[in-house]
């Protein structure tokens, strides 16, 4: 016996944006999606389920979600069953959960989704509960959300490495030209450097076009053994490697220079290991693109170009078709939306259909290796990668 | 017991994460016809069109193989009182003591749990029979009682 | 090789009750007192950490707990982290997942804290955080919480088997002096069989002193791979077998017969072959007694006794000290009171002290087998069962 | 800028779940002499007597070592700006805009993230020193804020 592996054997998503739907809709919604991906695959034979969700207990009223989520997908568990969370980290941590579930023997296959109910009526009350993501009692409680704190991030990088807004701009820019063949994305008008510049400033140097969206979303992948994955379609997309940090808490518990994220350098360099690859092996990959300025770190961090140069790599067009890794095919986070707990497994669902060459007009050419990348903070990554063998 | 007005089930309708009472309109939840039916006076709840299975509560998407191909279907108009309960103590804000809690069966196989209202304790049976009592609740919205069939 | 083991290495707990202290404070003084528990582990060894908490969104306006818990317990996790709910059942839940995350080889040690900040200042916000814990849009927003739910399971076990509002008393009399002698529960006094049948009704048949009491708390444990445990710890607790199941949500989708919890019966099964014994193998368990009836069900389902006889059981004593098997040694969730997302961490607490004999004057003398349950449900039943070797 | 209004920064002081200040009093909070020194404008964190090792924000037990044997200890009076930025969309409610938030280094090696308040944006620099300011929140609280030594 060789050594066990995992791989995806069905995935589907729902449309991302300001969803006329409750949380459990779109949890019912992505569920169909999933299942109509692999016929093969009936809810009767899903006996693990976990649900990566972050906070549907404010924005839903609703706590317990993993077996709300498992009735509403037809899904009664047996084996496995368990809400994971990690902020927008949740549906990377909720795939390689599973991935321990069935590498465990616990279970040989696991249904993971992911669902976000973000776009409460109320719009003071979206951006209280988004409060409640941060240090409450020591950052919060003064209003400190992301964008103010990526903000200082791009100052530090432009500061350090001359990066400049107009590169800044351009991760957006190809994130929402991208998005033009995604029809489950937030926003689907594409975007030029000049609607880019001019859109409202947030937090300077961010724009509003450097920010990823409030958006309510979900999205689903079943994860098998391989000898079961096999069974289930003739082309398993298999789990090759995969790691996690987190390196300190609060915001600035950090290391203090914030343009550099060694915790992210060290996590990428754990799961090319274990994937035996190496950056350029990357032929696609989905990062956490929740501002601009992450994207350009993630280039760098995770290999992609030399520290520092990240600015000139998405310029140069090395991260778009053609370059020397296409990132964000789907329009990330900036362009589909960011639903917290529906991310990461959106980020598979492109794995799943990349690596299956189902990707349409957007497919990556011949793609081998793919990989995911979540941040939940400066230093706290979650990494998956993906391959077709 | 006295009949519950409408801020008896609410905690501040202003802010959703201190209301229990669902979002029921199109533009914010899919199931929004039950509410509508409830309006009526109907009591339903989804069946699939492909496999006919009917579940409470209504679905988009039937847990049984997977159709979002459903179809609205009213609760026979009387259920029967599976068992019941007073709760005196520890009823959660907006509420007042005594509430009657009863799980109610369906001939559509199907058991509703929901308060009594309009009904003195004393006068509740296992087996007894009830039917809907639509209630208003904040917001122009309604919930699902239930009382005593007379 | 022989196959893969996991082992609990250390455990620790915080006084249970309306405690003067805040969410964080709370684990502080758990990941405190777990290191304590064995001086060959410190923070830096910890590469892995779970956390098992259930609304902190809510009660503590604090989401996104793993990297904070870890963070105030010294960890700075390179291998696996990320949150663990499952209402009731979240603890057990958690430290499954950790032993999935050991045997799937992400990494050989975890650190798992449960914790719950459940006495927030307003009494009115408790109950309301309580709504959340169940089917809101279809239940809770009628004000279902769990004891008219559980006054119906009980009065229907009363008419089919017969069993008695003193049975059910007679739990809460046990286990209320249990907790005499458990220095951390959050009630130590005691209780008479007259002082639980005129306690304060709640729904009928159940009282006040029927009802498990909400109490803030936390407690923590460290798993290990075997070989790992060993260099530890000379006396490990190892885990033998788990399970776990959901049969339908919400309540009114649990078969229609109350009095039977076949779910349970399914898992304890599993649980038990697993772990390669059988129930009258066990010599202490910690089970869900969020309020009497539960316990009695537990018994019948769990295989103590024959089903309906559950009544009988604890009044013939034979879960007492000197009966079949010692359930509850440390006064259950009626005595130490229930911080959800702690409470299966302080049972899995208990398995350690019990099975290494450290339990004082508590000591089940001998045990060698110990059973852990949570409920989150009627149908929804999480087991863990641990064994001196 | 003008000053913050206790108001503007709550939500809802009297529902804890809309309510973002901590509580600071000793039945609620094992750090509560942060707060009662911050009362008399001293900023404080804790100290290890056992290793030595102080963090920031203040702690009931050493990330360090696990003591509970902790001392407070004053931060320098003057902290220095690491970066800042101006926010001027998107802030939560209760807030204004434009909010000024600043990482401030201290010679203790420790960082603080803070809102600068009585601060002109254009007056701001990195390098700039600040001084502690303190602002009183609802229910007899207060909060730390910073302000540019003049
Ligand atoms: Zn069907
Ligand atoms: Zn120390």
């Amino acid at each position: 016996m060789g050594q066990k592996r995992v791989a995806l054997v069905a995935a589907g998503i729902t449309k991302f944006g300001k969803r006329k739907a409750t949380f459990r809709d779109l949890i019912a919604e992505a569920g169909k999606a999933t299942f109509d991906s692999n016929k093969n695959i009936s809810p009767k034979d899903v006996k693990a389920f976990i649900i990566s969700t972050v906070y549907p207990e404010r924005s839903a009223f609703q706590g317990h979600p993993a077996p709300l989520a498992a009735e509403w997908c037809g899904v009664r568990p047996t084996e496995f069953h368990e809400r994971v969370e990690n902020q927008c980290g949740s549906g990377t941590s909720a795939i390689r959960t599973a991935y321990a579930a069935i590498m465990s023997g616990l279970t040989d296959l696991v249904m993971v989704v992911g669902v976000e109910k973000v776009m409460v009526p109320s719009h003071k009350e979206i951006f209280l509960n988004a409060m409640a993501g941060s240090d409450r009692e020591w950052e919060s409680c003064f209003g400190v959300t992301p964008p103010p704190l990526f903000a200082m991030v791009a100052q530090a990088h432009m500061q350090k490495f001359g990066t400049t807004e107009e590169q800044l701009a351009l991760v957006s820019v190809k994130n929402h030209n991208h998005s033009k063949t995604n029809p489950y994305a937030h926003h689907q008008k594409g975007a030029t450097l000049e609607q880019v510049m001019t859109s409202r400033l947030i937090a300077a140097p961010l724009k509003l076009f450097d920010c990823s969206t409030n958006t309510d979303g979900a999205a689903g992948v079943i994860v098998a053994l391989e000898e079961r994955a096999k069974s289930l379609t003739d082309k398993p997309v298999y789990i090759l490697g995969t790691a996690q940090i987190n390196d300190g808490y609060p915001w600035v518990a950090y290391p203090k220079d914030w343009s550099t994220w060694p915790s992210l350098r060290f996590a990428a360099q754990k799961a090319y290991e274990m994937a035996g690859i190496g950056p350029k092996d990357v032929d696609v990959a989905e990062v956490h693109d929740c501002f601009t300025i992450s994207e350009i770190i993630e280039y760098e961090e995770l290999g992609f170009c030399k520290k520092g140069e990240g600015g000139r790599f998405v310029e140069d067009g090395q991260s778009d078709y053609g370059g020397e890794v296409v990132v964000n095919p789907s329009g990330g986070l900036i362009a589909c939306g960011h639903p917290f707990g529906a991310t990461g497994v959106r980020q598979a669902w492109e794995a799943y259909i990349q690596l299956r060459d189902e990707a349409g007009t957007r497919q990556v050419k011949g793609a081998e290796i793919f990989l995911g990348h979540n941040l939940s903070g400066l230093g706290e990554h979650h990494i998956l990668i993906y391959g077709r063998s | 017991m006295k009949e519950k007005t409408t801020e008896d089930y609410i905690i501040d309708p202003d802010v959703y994460i201190c209301d229990p009472v669902p979002q029921q309109t199109p533009d914010q939840n899919m199931v929004y016809p039950f509410y509508d039916h409830l309006r009526d006076n109907r009591l339903t709840t989804t069946r699939c069109k492909d496999c006919g299975h009917i579940t409470w509560p209504p679905k988009i998407v039937c847990t049984e193989c997977m159709s979002d191909q459903l179809e609205w279907e009213d609760f026979p108009p009387t259920g029967k009182i599976y068992a019941f309960t007073v709760q005196v103590g520890g009823v959660p804000p907006g509420f007042q003591a005594p509430l009657v809690y009863a799980l109610i069966d369906f001939d559509n196989d199907l058991r509703i749990i929901s308060p009594l209202i309009d009904t003195d304790p004393d006068d509740v049976h296992v087996g007894d029979e009830v039917v809907l009592k639509v209630v208003e609740a904040p917001r122009d919205r309604v919930l699902f009682f239930f009382k005593l069939k007379k």
